[in-house]
């Protein structure tokens, strides 16, 4: 084999791809990586087949490998993995562009989204049918909102940045911990999204979110910051607790909403595979992933000076998970 | 049906005849398959509960001249009909006509026996149930079991009305096909080689319904046999090679024809 | 000699088999080709059966076993050291030893000499004749490389020489069996039968590899959560148990995905059957020819289009349309512009699949309907049937079996397809039956949870396993069932 | 009754009266029915139109390219300042080339070359992919080094969007990739004839690529190429095989009933679940390369041949059985009859199984998620086993692509595929004409 | 074909007939479809060289027996064959028997006309070229030519050869399918009411071409024709209700029959 091939999240594939094609202009004797998408259990599932030509050679994730993945992994000979760090996802929430400003609290989405909410001191299944029952700031209308589906690495931020904060700062954590002892079912109560309709699942990717917004004005979607960049015209988004999401604002810490990105590499088939090295050298170089770089400028949120100089020494050192 | 005596009605008949009543008139019918010319200006006029007679060779137009009588011309693709038929003074070929009710009027047995992939009773119950014509299950019943017994297959088949007519015997099929057109109490029947699988007896019976059936119907039969021919119709008229040779009275037909053709053809001289 | 040019001259051989057993025949036969038994071609086509069939198999088996025999004693041959290194590690040096393997065959002999001497100047060497070598190789790999060369030219060479032989002796045995009174064209047809078999075994090959490729991880799920949870759960949510539910990491009930895939599926086949059927009877019974040899292709080109575009289409059309106009019906009714149908919904997602299945039901059914026998119509029309009689009466029962096929075979689609459903109506899984409501499909559990960013051992993403089994079990007895059905009014003409 | 009749009450006695035979209602049936078939027909018809219009409407853009033409000074100050490309090969590979397309651009707009800010702007006008096509120049003509030519340069997506007016430019120039000063210097150089829509070749021939402006459905039309070719030819034979095997010789017993329900189950199965077969048997078992569309054509081969073999078996069922005995009477074997007589006869329902298939497995993109066909590859596939994907997996991702420069693109990938479609299906509908008679 | 004087020919048959060879022996034979029984124990031989007509009622199972003889019963889903048949001392049901074989060497005229969808010509070499029997293509256009002018239908469809078998009428579809089967030159023509739908004269010329088939070969009819089964054939078998009721030298059979239902059959007396 002579192509280096790569699978994994649908979120690192645009990354992926820039850094693919650039890697493919820039060393013209190695040929352009595959780079598949399908997700990044899938990807990972590929990755954890084991050792060989017939495997692939990196997986990208949207998320940190779980350690049950990693014991899959041992199991089939791939003992040596390498964890990339590429930096960040911002995620943001958007409406049409339209619709007024939006000034949005974690408390807000949670009272908007979540199966029960708290009135009058007492659990009760969420009344609300309008965004302006809750913030008169919110479009006007009925409440409507694209959240990415359950398959999504995405909605478990969105659970663990927006809802449980929202959770918290409703007070809706304090009465349901009142109710239920168990801890872990108590978060996922403060989790649980409403099934009237009005929290629509999205499992597609993005543009669907957003087509979904242009056939209903109303509705406010979740989408990446990439995307969002490219659809400006199109989407005004939203502030959360007053800060406006931008590359910015998220690698500083200011924007809470965000997630890593990853990808992982085999450390067996650096070295074999011809190319492989090189691309993730590549990868991690500044002119890829800094703050200046076209992954940034596609709307990668680029990792702090330290950390991404500690990501290439890392991998220089071969440091394995 | 008609409670006369027999010989009243023969009289009767008789007597009809020569005030000449024509049921169907064909003038100048001349028929086209594609380039290929079938029949060349025929004209013939079926006389009303009488019994007509086509004979002639094989592939002389036989048939096509009676599938113009009812329009089953019109389901060949490229067939093509000129000239002037008319039923009752009606031109058939009128686009004011309707072709449903000429064919309920003009009903047809075909030269192969052609059977609906369905159950004995259902293939006679057929053409009684698209038109309305029982009102209720006995009737129905009545109606299947009448028109199987006068097409002389009630006995053999009474048994297995419920099971397919394609499972009959080629005889079996024909007389079936003969029931199912009867069923519908047609004013004229067309009759394609009704006989030509039939034994004998079956014959006989059917050539017995022809008879019976001339009291209340007109009937245009084509038969290969003379002998058929002779015995059951009042009419005879003789194809060759698409044209009209002769039409006449039967009897002046097989004794003394006008025509040199139809004598060598009935003393089997050519073909 | 390469295995295509290997391919070709048994093929050469057979057909000059082929040419000797027919003249053979016919030279038997003396000018009385009836004093054979079979015509000359079969005896012919005999000969080259024998010659290719079995040297083709051989060859067959040859190209599987003699890279397996050919690693395994190149393996055996590594230093000890090696040998102690886990298998995938060895395999990724026997993949290196391949790729030296193969730069060893574009250097000239001195540069081979040379780099066997000096194992370092391989990479660059090679690699200026664009063959990548992953590292830098060690002294015992450029060994087994030529090895591994040298048994392989070996094996070629007994490769070609058998084959070769196989082919021959097949012709010349076959050849030999010329007679007059030998059954050449059963013999022939004997050979066509058993390739039809295996073409007939490919169906079952499919069924057991499908089942066999979701069956481990589909028993994994089973033994992370309890089966009467799976099949007799009312709530589909497996990132959540309810409160006071079992200790597994979700709920995974079947039940609002089964009732979503019937539901939308029927609500596609309630759009698809009738215009279909109609589409094709209008095509085959009353369009002129003209009409048809253009509306039949064209309709043909609804099932070429990528779901993902209906999906869009369903998603920005026909979602909105729907809601819209539900909004204004029901504003002109009661005043209240509420809309009742929502955008995403069972009925958009019927009606779009309804529209991309119009075709599997049109042309298979117009091609049926076209074959019923011109006589069965003529009777029906000649009893005084009009057109829609005889179609509904004498010859749709007739073309009934062939277009049950087809009804069956767009059901299956319906119950199959994924994207229309994602996009025209959600995925979020519900236990409803108001068709204006959203609900979702097995399929679309199945992709999504196959393709998610969720753990792969577990539960959640093993489930689309379990969903892939209990899916193809039930489409199974739906399948029986609708065989037995056909069976039963089953007409056959003639 | 044994009264003597008058002749003339014959005649009225058999002159049947009319009955009623319902003609009123049941030409109202048959017009109805009629009804419902145009209105069937038509419908159908209507919405393949809408789609097509729909698709069409939004794709026709696609081919067309917005494209900066340009006096491109090919500095050697730039490429290869230390004149040192005769020792060092990969010089030339590495230099920075767009540089100079950016420096020609603002030469062209009369921008100093020391104005930072604008020059950042300015070198976002054109795409990136201008690096490699001046590279390949360079590369193929060395000579041409130090001189100045007029190139065509591809202009970067967003202005190409913003040209073809698809960028919303009322909206503030934050919410928007192209700034206004952007938007004034493409105006500039549209009016001086230098910046122009040209026709989008690229989209045809191009690799995959993630900028929207140099993407092209290349790759994909091959790997569609590849894998339709494996798939009629094992399909069609296998299918037909099957179906014969089945229809006509197959002892009928449970057995065969039960390989009966089983084919028609397998059209039950969703596509993505061929894909998880294909990676077991072809990829895992079978040790096939991944993302190769020889495992895909097998893949969609499987998912195919139950379409195949239920209209195969179909149309077989319809051949009259009058047509055997006529041939088995003749002292025709089996087998003759059959490829003699009815398979010719249940040609139509073949090629319609064929045409059905064959246009689903086109269109079919979830099977080839799992065998690593979804993907974003730029080489061009030489044989079937090299990585290459697929027009609707094409079509798939650009749907999902984040700029706006791949939404008409994707609608124009959609016609090409739609192209490709009747292409692949007019030889089979031709054929088919030629089989169809009625009897 | 053969040389002799017609006379030297009808001497040797006779003398040939005394020591009776036969071509076929049927034993036993029942047939059944599905639970109905068609057949029961027919015991009949088909004498070389002899022209045997089989008749009987409509439905009694004459061209179930027929079928028999060359294995078409196969071809029928739900039917089942017992008892013993020997074409030259072969057991036709055995294993060892190549069913095509036997079908070439006893061909097959059926009761309804079944030509191929084909052009005419296509119809009638077909069988030659699937045996063999044309080296080439004047060879083929020769048999053809000679296949069609012995059925009696060159003259009427010379100039159409290439259009479809289908597009005749019903009487030259019969021929046709005449003209196919003795094209192969089976050694035992089976035919079932070969002459239903001809008329007089072409029926004689296909009697006239049974007379001339029988020097060289065996052949068994199905007919409603007493008369035709007293022309052509040598013996007569009479058959009712899925029984032999008796089989006899045609001459004895049609003057003084054994047995008194083929009285009453040949005298029209039931059915
Ligand atoms: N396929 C079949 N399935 C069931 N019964 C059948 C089938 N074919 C024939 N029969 C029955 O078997 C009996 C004998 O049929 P056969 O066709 O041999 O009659 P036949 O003597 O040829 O009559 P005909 O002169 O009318 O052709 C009949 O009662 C017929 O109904
Ligand atoms: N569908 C058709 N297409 C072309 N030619 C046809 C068609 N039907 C009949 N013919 C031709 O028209 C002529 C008359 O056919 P027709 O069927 O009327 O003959 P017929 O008198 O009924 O003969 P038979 O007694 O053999 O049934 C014949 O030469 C026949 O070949
Ligand atoms: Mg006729
Ligand atoms: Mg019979």
């Amino acid at each position: 084999r002579d192509q280096i091939q790569i699978a994994g999240s649908s979120t690192v594939l645009p990354y992926a791809k820039i850094v693919a094609e650039t890697f493919g202009e820039t060393f013209p004797n190695f040929k352009t990586p595959v780079v598949e998408s399908g997700g990044s259990s899938a990807g990972l599932k590929e990755f954890c087949k084991g050792v060989g030509e017939a495997t692939i050679d990196i997986a990208n994730s949207s998320r940190a490998i779980k350690s049950s993945e990693v014991e899959a992994c041992k199991a089939a000979g791939v003992t040596e993995i390498q964890e990339i760090r590429i930096g960040y996802d911002g995620i943001v929430f958007a409406t049409d562009s339209s619709n007024g400003e939006m000034k949005i609290e974690p408390k807000d989405i949670y009272k908007a989204l979540a199966a029960e909410v708290v009135v009058d001191g007492k659990l009760v299944a969420n009344p609300y049918k309008n965004w302006s029952e809750i913030n008169p700031t919110l479009p006007k209308g009925p409440i409507a909102a694209y959240i990415p589906g359950s398959k999504h690495g995405t909605r478990e931020v969105f659970e663990e940045k927006v809802l449980a904060e929202g959770c918290e700062q409703s007070g809706a954590a304090k009465v349901i911990k009142a109710a239920i002892t168990d801890a872990k079912q108590a978060a996922a109560k403060c989790v649980a999204v409403r099934k009237d309709g009005a929290a629509v699942d999205i499992d597609g990717d993005y543009t669907e979110t957003l087509a979904r917004i242009a056939a209903n004005k109303t509705g406010v979607g979740v989408f990446g910051l990439a995307f969002y960049e490219n659809n400006m015209d199109k989407l005004k988004v939203a502030t959360v607790d007053g800060v406006v999401p931008s590359t910015e604002t998220i690698s500083s810490g200011k924007y809470p909403v965000s997630r890593p990105l990853f990808f992982y590499v085999k450390k067996a088939h650096l070295g074999v595979i011809p190319g492989l090295k090189e691309y993730v050298e590549f990868f991690v170089s500044d002119a890829m992933v800094g703050p200046d770089s076209p992954l940034a400028e596609y709307g990668l949120v680029a990792a702090p000076d330290n950390q991404r100089e500690q990501v290439r020494k890392d991998f220089a050192a071969g440091k394995t998970m | 049906m008609n409670m006369m005596s027999e010989a009243a009605v023969e009289k009767a008949l008789d007597q009809k005849m020569n005030d000449v009543s024509y049921k169907m008139i064909g003038k100048d019918v001349s028929v086209y398959y594609g380039e290929k010319r079938a029949l060349f200006d025929v004209n013939l006029n079926v006389r009303q509960n009488t019994v007509t007679a086509l004979i002639g060779p094989s592939g002389c137009g036989k048939s096509t001249f009676l599938r113009t009588l009812n329009r089953m011309n019109d389901t060949i693709e490229n067939c093509r009909v000129t000239g002037r038929i008319t039923l009752d003074a009606d031109d058939i070929y009128d686009a004011a006509i309707d072709v449903v009710e000429l064919r309920a009027r003009v009903g047809m047995v075909f030269q192969k026996p052609n059977p609906f992939p369905k159950s004995i009773y259902e293939n006679i119950s057929y053409g009684p149930r698209i038109h309305g014509l029982a009102r209720n299950k006995a009737d129905m019943d009545q109606i299947v079991e009448a028109s199987l017994q006068r097409a002389g297959l009630w006995n053999e088949v009474k048994d297995r009305l419920h099971e397919s007519g394609t499972g009959l015997s080629g005889g079996q099929q024909q007389r079936l096909c003969i029931a199912r057109a009867i069923a519908v109490s047609p004013e004229v029947i067309l009759m394609d080689e009704p006989c030509s699988a039939l034994d004998p007896i079956a014959t006989a019976k059917v050539e017995e319904l022809i008879h019976e059936l001339r009291t209340n119907y007109t009937i245009v039969i084509v038969t290969h046999s003379m002998q058929q021919a002779a015995r059951v119709s009042q009419r005879t008229a003789m194809f060759h090679l698409g044209q009209l040779v002769e039409e006449n009275d039967t009897d002046k037909m097989f004794t003394n024809p006008d025509d040199q053709r139809t004598q060598d053809y009935i003393m089997g001289r050519f073909g | 000699m390469t295995t295509s040019m290997l391919l070709l001259i048994t093929l050469a051989i057979a057909l000059i088999g082929y040419l000797a057993g027919s003249r053979r025949a016919s030279a038997l036969a003396g000018g009385r080709s009836s004093s054979m038994h079979s015509r000359p071609g079969y005896y012919g086509m005999f000969v080259a059966v024998w010659s290719a069939l079995p040297a083709l198999l051989l060859l067959g088996v040859w190209l599987v076993a003699a890279p397996a025999v050919i690693n395994s004693s190149i393996r055996g041959d590594f230093p000890a050291d090696v040998q102690a290194q886990p298998q995938a590690t060895q395999g990724l040096a026997f993949g290196m030893i391949e790729g030296i393997a193969r730069g060893m065959l574009a250097l000239s002999p001195e540069e081979r000499e040379q780099a066997e001497r000096n194992p370092a100047d391989l990479r660059p060497l090679m690699g200026s004749r664009g063959v990548a070598i992953a590292g830098d190789p060690e002294p015992y790999m450029v060994k087994a490389a030529n090895d591994l060369n040298s048994m392989n030219a070996t094996s070629n060479l007994l490769r070609n020489g058998l084959v070769l032989i196989v082919a021959v002796a097949g012709a010349m045995l076959a050849y030999r069996l010329i007679a007059p009174r030998f059954r050449a064209r059963n013999k022939v047809e004997s050979v066509i039968l058993a390739s039809l078999v295996v073409a007939s075994s490919i169906a079952i090959l499919t069924t057991i590899g499908i089942i066999a490729s979701m069956l481990t991880e589909a028993t994994h799920f089973f033994g992370r959560v309890p089966a009467h949870e799976f099949f007799f759960g009312t709530v589909w949510d497996p990132r959540f148990a309810a409160a006071g539910a079992t200790a597994s990491e979700g709920q995974f009930g079947l039940i609002p995905l089964l009732l979503g895939t019937l539901y939308i599926g029927f609500v596609a086949m309630l759009f698809a059957v009738p215009i279909g059927l109609f589409s094709a009877i209008y095509m085959s019974e009353y369009a002129s020819p003209k009409v048809r040899s253009i509306a039949k292709p064209l309709l043909e080109v609804l099932a070429g289009i990528p779901t993902i575009v209906y999906g869009f289409f369903a998603l920005t059309t026909v979602g909105p349309f729907l809601r819209d106009i539900s909004s204004q019906i029901n504003g002109l009714a009661t005043g209240n512009y509420a809309n009742f149908i929502q955008a995403q919904s069972v009925i958009t997602a019927g009606f779009v699949m309804g529209i991309m299945l119009i075709p599997y039901v049109s042309s298979l059914s117009d091609d049926i309907i076209t074959a019923v026998p011109r006589a069965l119509r003529d009777g029906s029309l000649g009893l005084g049937a009009t057109r829609s009689e005889t179609i509904k009466r004498v010859v749709l029962p007739a073309a009934l079996p062939g277009i049950v096929g087809a009804i069956l075979m767009t059901a299956s689609r319906a119950i199959g397809e994924t994207m229309i459903v994602v996009l025209a109506a959600g995925v979020a899984a519900r236990i409803q039956l108001n068709p204006f409501e959203p609900m979702t499909t097995v399929t679309v559990k199945i992709v999504s949870q196959l393709t998610g960013d969720l753990e792969f051992t577990s539960p959640q993403t093993l489930v689309a396993f379990a969903l892939g089994i209990t899916l193809f079990v039930i489409t199974l007895c739906l399948n029986i069932y609708a065989l037995y059905i056909v069976r039963k009014y089953r007409e056959q003409y003639e | 009754m044994s009264q003597v009749v008058t002749p003339t009450a014959i005649a009225t006695g058999v002159r049947a009266p009319r009955r009623d035979i319902g003609l009123k209602k049941r030409y109202a049936a048959e017009r109805r029915f009629r009804a419902y078939g145009i209105a069937a027909l038509s419908f159908g018809l209507i919405f393949l139109f809408v789609l097509l219009w729909s698709v069409v409407s939004k794709g026709y853009t696609a081919f067309q390219q917005t494209m900066i033409t340009l006096p491109v000074e090919f500095s050697q100050q730039v490429i290869d300042p230390q004149n040192q490309r005769e020792t060092n090969a990969q010089l030339l590979m590495t230099a920075n080339y767009p540089i100079l397309a950016r420096n020609a651009l603002a030469k062209a707009l009369g921008i100093s070359t020391t104005d930072r800010a604008k020059l950042r702007e300015v070198s976002q006008m054109l795409s990136d992919g201008v690096r490699v096509q001046l590279r390949d120049m360079v590369v193929a003509n060395p000579a041409i080094i130090g001189t100045t030519q007029t190139v065509t340069l591809l202009a970067a997506g967003d202005l190409d969007s913003a040209f073809k007016g698809q960028i919303d430019l009322s909206v503030t120039q934050e919410n928007r990739k192209v700034s206004d000063q952007q938007v004034g210097w493409m105006k500039q150089l549209a009016e001086a004839g230098a910046l122009a829509k040209h026709f989008n070749t690229g989209i045809f021939f191009n690799g995959a690529s993630s900028r929207p402006e140099a993407a092209g459905v290349g790759v994909a039309l091959i790997g569609s190429f590849y894998m339709m070719l494996i798939v009629l030819v094992l399909s069609l034979p296998i299918g037909v095989a099957a179906s014969i095997y089945l229809e006509e010789f197959a002892p009928k017993n449970r057995f065969t009933d039960l390989i009966e329900v089983n084919i028609n189950n397998l059209a039950a199965v969703p596509s993505i679940v061929y894909g998880l077969l294909g990676l077991a048997v072809f990829i895992n078992f079978m040790g096939l390369p991944r993302s190769a569309s020889l495992v895909g054509g097998f893949v969609l081969t499987l998912m195919t041949l139950p379409t195949i073999i239920i209209a195969t078996r179909a149309a077989l069922k319809a051949v009259p059985p009058s047509i055997r005995s006529a041939a088995l009477g003749l002292g025709a074997s089996k087998m003759q009859t059959i490829f003699h007589h009815v398979l010719p006869l249940a040609m139509p329902g073949i090629l319609t199984g064929t045409i059905i298939g064959l246009a689903h497995a086109l269109g079919e993109t979830a099977p080839l998620l799992l065998i690593g066909m979804v993907a974003f590859v730029a080489n061009y596939p030489t044989t079937p086993m090299d990585p290459s994907t697929a027009l609707p997996v094409q079509i798939y991702m650009w749907a999902n692509e984040a700029e706006r420069a791949f939404v008409e693109r994707t609608s124009g990938a959609i016609i090409i595929l739609l192209l490709f479609l009747i292409v692949m299906n007019v030889g089979a509908i031709l054929l088919r004409r030629r089989f169809e008679r009625r009897w």
